[in-house]
């Protein structure tokens, strides 16, 4: 966990409206970042004050050999907007890697990918060490609309990747949520990302179809963060074991540990 | 994580925030975390040398462990912040078996910030606090306006102030240093009763009351309701309160409110602060903290000063006459 | 310059800010830009069509004319500025030579915005003003934290205030607005008074009181020491003391600090304001404040909003049961 | 007197670490403008918050036919530095035109113009407007070294242009006021644009050598501003005839009728 300036080297554009960023980063954080880990990214130039906190973004990718690292940044308000408008070749201010990782059990061969929106970070990330594990992966992953769904080249070859829609335009015409029963019995983890509406659909349908406590989920939950290294209390979830932060203990919860 | 520091610059930088107390604080630097953005001292150890800080101050204590408020507890307003933890912290007695123990190895001073809501607990503390090893001094926060003590804090009143502060110094021989709020009317009538009741110093500011409404879900944006107010919008009033304090106080002032600089801390300190604590800044930059030890330095050394002594109070008339108020 | 408006919402925006007030104070919308900040309502004509605006308060008068503090009177701080100009105005005989003469023929109504150090010069004024053609309601500035007045302004003092107040509502018919000093201990004990010694309205806040040093010059960055604080980084504090004043007094609130936009006026209106006024971001954006109606009416539109009222107090449970207080 | 977006067309760098910034304008601001004027630009982005205020830069030059206007940007601080950050293509919030205008007197015919740093920018302007009125020019330049200056291709080719640096690596070894003396007697007025201290010498200078009041001298003065248009009353100069604002009534003044 530390501070550093990245430069940033490539920007491309994916999702319709969001950026793929690539910067560099020191080599000990690259070799040490793990799916769901994410990075805090000052939004500002530093003497001006405004947006004032970081923005954290989970990891997407990371390249140890070439030293860069990828996040996908969607540009919601001011501090997304002001990073996606940096050029290549201009400073990047990061802190990571913060936050715990999803955790893939051991005996775990079939693993569900939920991801909603950006959501899909952390998701491909985790893709990418299922499969280098040599591990069976479907990902899911929904959108308003084709144009803003990851490209296929974005994944590995080796994963089944399953998209919905909802205007229809590619895949599945409905709630990614919706596809999700069908993988229930297959899948002996679930791991899922996106935007709040999205946990509350996946909850209702794992809860009405899953057996028991299998498969179990984890969920990257978000909450708006200060420190991002546990000292703000700010970014507390509420769980069965209480209070704990989204920024240490977190951003990965299991998804029936959560006081939703 | 106690490493050999390397300085960078010549000039003195000690200060003594509790020079009229037997156990005195000396800070071997002028740079301190306030309290609620650091922590307990161990969240910032991966990434600074907290040893080599001049001190930190803990997350504010209370006598009973706190859950805090509910979600959501901040949020970002322009060139500032609203929090509203509501004091989430393991309580007097969990702090104490669980802290100072590691503390006690630590070469950096640590000060144990407490808030209650009655003038007996704020005393129970102190005295509970008075003779556990690692513990290097009490800040009194009169001023926390998360609590509900009937809306109306102790740091308001200066017959509260000087009650609370009375009380403290009677239970502990340990340095208090006493954190105003903002919120006072005339803060220069709270600093003065507090230092005639027997603080070692005073701190300040604490956060002003804010709030912020989502048009989307016509609620406030902090589930409180109201929140504190911190980060470089509030650096003015504080600036001109840390001046109007030390207009008319003897004892050393402690300032803060917007501090991410060495130009900031600077401000403070020509206002007549002998030590700065860093808030809200440590959260964007906490690289910041030893960054600013070294860049006090290095200016005091370009600046042809000996010690940081020689720009305290600098922009204010009253460190000419000391004790008179030019206010 | 009297054009006619091309009115792009349907939503009723109307307000009247003196209900009990046989001369009523009626605009067409609720938004209005702050005193010292537009002037005499002549500056800006150049750049929009100040007869769209639901009324405009001038800069404020004294009873004798002022040439105002030295330079430099403004400086920029973190989201926001501080500025001590001092009261430069011709005087109120000046002043009413001069101005009321035009705004007779204006479709806008003017507020005078008027500031003295002793009772007895407020209410003159006040008498003065009271039957000048041009003029539609006077704002009382009991705030104004740059005049020596002991030190101590009459807004942060509930007799005073309302003493004050009283000397006006006597000396005027006019509507009479009072506005609020965020410098005081309990804006809503102040609020009430005033309410009680028979404002028409209250408006609030005023700047706060800060200072900004350069630590290169070692002084005060404002040649006055002190200046007030304003800009979108008060503007948590003032959203707070709106929703405290709306929860306690019956009279229109009229808000304002930091407002730069619809999301900000909105957050006024849903802590209870009835109007708004705008300062400092007319100084970046003139245009906004023509703007700020038409995004208004059509944010209104577009939440099924027939008219202002539908989200006036929406965000402060006090408008169900108006009149208790809440907080 | 109007708001604008403006487009950036061109950026080129010049004096050592400023730029010359053109962006697209009305037409009737471009045919409007005049030597002394200036423009405030909005240094942020209009939803974040710091800097706060507008910056004032005079007028460097105008192509009403190609509908493009230029000003000369130092990136002293925070604001200056957000604008030569501009990329072209982006849009820069403009407010003008603001403030009095040199003013020529009719039967001038020699005219001396002082400038030190960014102070160049509106004698610039003047010089071109002189030029094109058939007078004879002088315009003296002031910078720290050589690559301070302004390049002599800026400067229209009937004026005399002679530079002072304060290293001595082009022109005369010095001050620029040390030149003054020189041109006093020849010269029918005088127009000066600098930092204080230039204003400080050029004074005394001036008033040690001229003879009475002639030539008089117009100076262009600097204050912190907050509206540009008068309303704020936070730029006053104080000057013989009571306080005046620097953005309406100037920022030029008379330097005779300036309470120095
Ligand atoms: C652990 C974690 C990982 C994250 N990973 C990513 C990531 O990989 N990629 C990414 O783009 N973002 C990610 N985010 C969200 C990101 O940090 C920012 O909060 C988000 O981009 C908004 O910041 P902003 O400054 O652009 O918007 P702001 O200016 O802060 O907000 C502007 C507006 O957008 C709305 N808004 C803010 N955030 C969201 C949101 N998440 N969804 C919908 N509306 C929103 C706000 O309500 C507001 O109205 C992550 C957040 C967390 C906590
Ligand atoms: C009428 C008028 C015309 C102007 N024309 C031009 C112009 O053509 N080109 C141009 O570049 N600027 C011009 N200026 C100055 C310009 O408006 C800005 O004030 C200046 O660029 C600093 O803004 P900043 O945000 O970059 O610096 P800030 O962040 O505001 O200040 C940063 C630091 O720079 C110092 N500083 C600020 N201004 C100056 C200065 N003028 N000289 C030396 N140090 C300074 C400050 O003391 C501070 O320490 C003009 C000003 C006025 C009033
Ligand atoms: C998240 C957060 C938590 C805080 N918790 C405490 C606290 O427990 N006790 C206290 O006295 N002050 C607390 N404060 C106030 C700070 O110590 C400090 O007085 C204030 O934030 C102003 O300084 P700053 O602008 O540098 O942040 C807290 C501030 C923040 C932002
Ligand atoms: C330059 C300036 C001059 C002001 N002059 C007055 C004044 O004469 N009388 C007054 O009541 N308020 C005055 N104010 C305060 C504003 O009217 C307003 O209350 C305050 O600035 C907060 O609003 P804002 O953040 O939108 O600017 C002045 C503010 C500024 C910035
Ligand atoms: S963001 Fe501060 S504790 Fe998580
Ligand atoms: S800048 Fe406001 S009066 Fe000149």
């Amino acid at each position: 966990m530390r501070e550093f300036q990245g430069i940033i080297t490539a920007k491309h554009p994916v999702m319709g409206d969001s950026w793929l960023m690539t910067f560099t980063a020191p080599t000990e954080v690259l070799h040490a970042a793990r799916a769901g880990q994410f990075v805090n990214v000052l939004p500002r130039e530093r003497a001006v004050y405004d947006p004032l906190l970081r923005r954290p973004f989970s990891v997407y990718g990371v390249a140890p050999d070439e030293g860069l690292m990828t996040i996908l940044v969607r540009p919601y308000g001011r501090g997304g907007g002001w990073i996606v408008d940096r050029n290549i070749g201009s400073e990047i201010d990061v802190m990571g890697l913060l936050g715990n990782r999803f955790d893939i059990a051991p005996r775990s061969t079939h693993l569900l990918m939920v991801g909603g929106g950006v959501g899909a970070a952390p998701l491909l990330m985790l893709a990418r060490e299922a499969v280098a594990r040599k591990l069976s992966v479907t990902y899911l992953l929904g959108a308003a609309n084709a144009g803003a769904l990851l490209e296929a080249s974005e994944i590995p070859g080796e994963v089944e990747y399953v998209v919905a829609t909802e205007d229809g335009s590619a895949g599945y015409h409905g709630f990614v949520t919706d596809l999700v029963p069908d993988y229930l019995q297959w899948a002996d983890q679930v791991f899922a990302c996106g935007p709040g509406p999205m946990f509350e659909s996946l909850r209702s349908v794992v809860l009405a179809n899953r057996m028991g406590k299998r498969p179990s989920v984890q969920v990257s939950v978000e909450r708006t963060m200060a420190c991002g290294v546990g000292a703000c209390l700010g970014c507390m979830v509420e769980t069965k074991r209480g209070m704990k932060t989204s920024c240490v203990d977190g951003p990965v919860f299991d998804m029936d540990m959560v006081q939703w | 994580m106690v490493t050999v520091e390397k300085q960078q610059y010549m000039a003195d930088l000690t200060v003594d925030l509790a020079p009229s107390n037997p156990r005195e604080l000396v800070l071997r630097n002028p740079v301190i975390p306030a309290s609620g953005c650091f922590g307990y001292g161990l969240e910032y150890s991966p990434m600074i040398d907290v040893q080599r800080l001049g001190a930190f101050v803990c997350k504010g204590i209370t006598p009973k462990v706190r859950s805090g408020n509910p979600m959501p507890r901040i949020t970002e307003t322009p060139s500032g912040m609203l929090n509203a933890i509501g004091l989430q912290n393991p309580g007097i007695d969990g702090f104490i078996r669980k802290y100072p123990p590691t503390w006690e190895h630590w070469r950096v001073p640590a000060i144990v910030n407490i808030s209650a809501e009655s003038v007996e607990d704020y005393a129970m503390m102190a005295r509970k606090l008075d003779d556990v090893a690692g513990i290097a001094g009490i800040e009194v926060n009169i001023s926390c306006p998360n609590i509900e003590a009937g809306g109306f804090c102790f740091g308001w009143d200066a017959r509260m102030s000087e009650t609370v502060t009375q009380a403290v110094r009677k239970a502990t021989t340990l340095p208090v240093i006493v954190k105003l709020s903002p919120g006072a009317l005339d803060i220069m009538e709270i600093a003065s009763a507090v230092e005639g009741a027997g603080a070692d110093a005073v701190s300040l500011i604490n956060t002003l009351v804010g709030m912020t409404i989502d048009p989307r879900t016509r609620r406030s944006k902090i589930a409180n309701l109201t929140g504190g107010l911190s980060g470089p919008a509030v650096k003015p009033v504080a600036v001109r309160m840390v001046y109007q304090v030390a207009s008319v106080v003897k004892i050393p002032v402690v300032g803060m409110g917007g501090i991410s600089g060495v130009q900031d801390a600077l401000e403070f300190f020509m206002a007549g602060a002998s030590a700065v604590q860093v808030g809200t800044a440590v959260f964007s930059t906490p690289s910041m903290l030893t960054r600013l030890i070294d860049e006090l330095g290095m200016w005091l050394d370009s600046n042809g000063c000996t010690s940081l002594n020689g720009i305290v109070g600098a922009a204010n008339p009253a460190f000419g006459t000391r004790g008179e108020s030019t206010f």
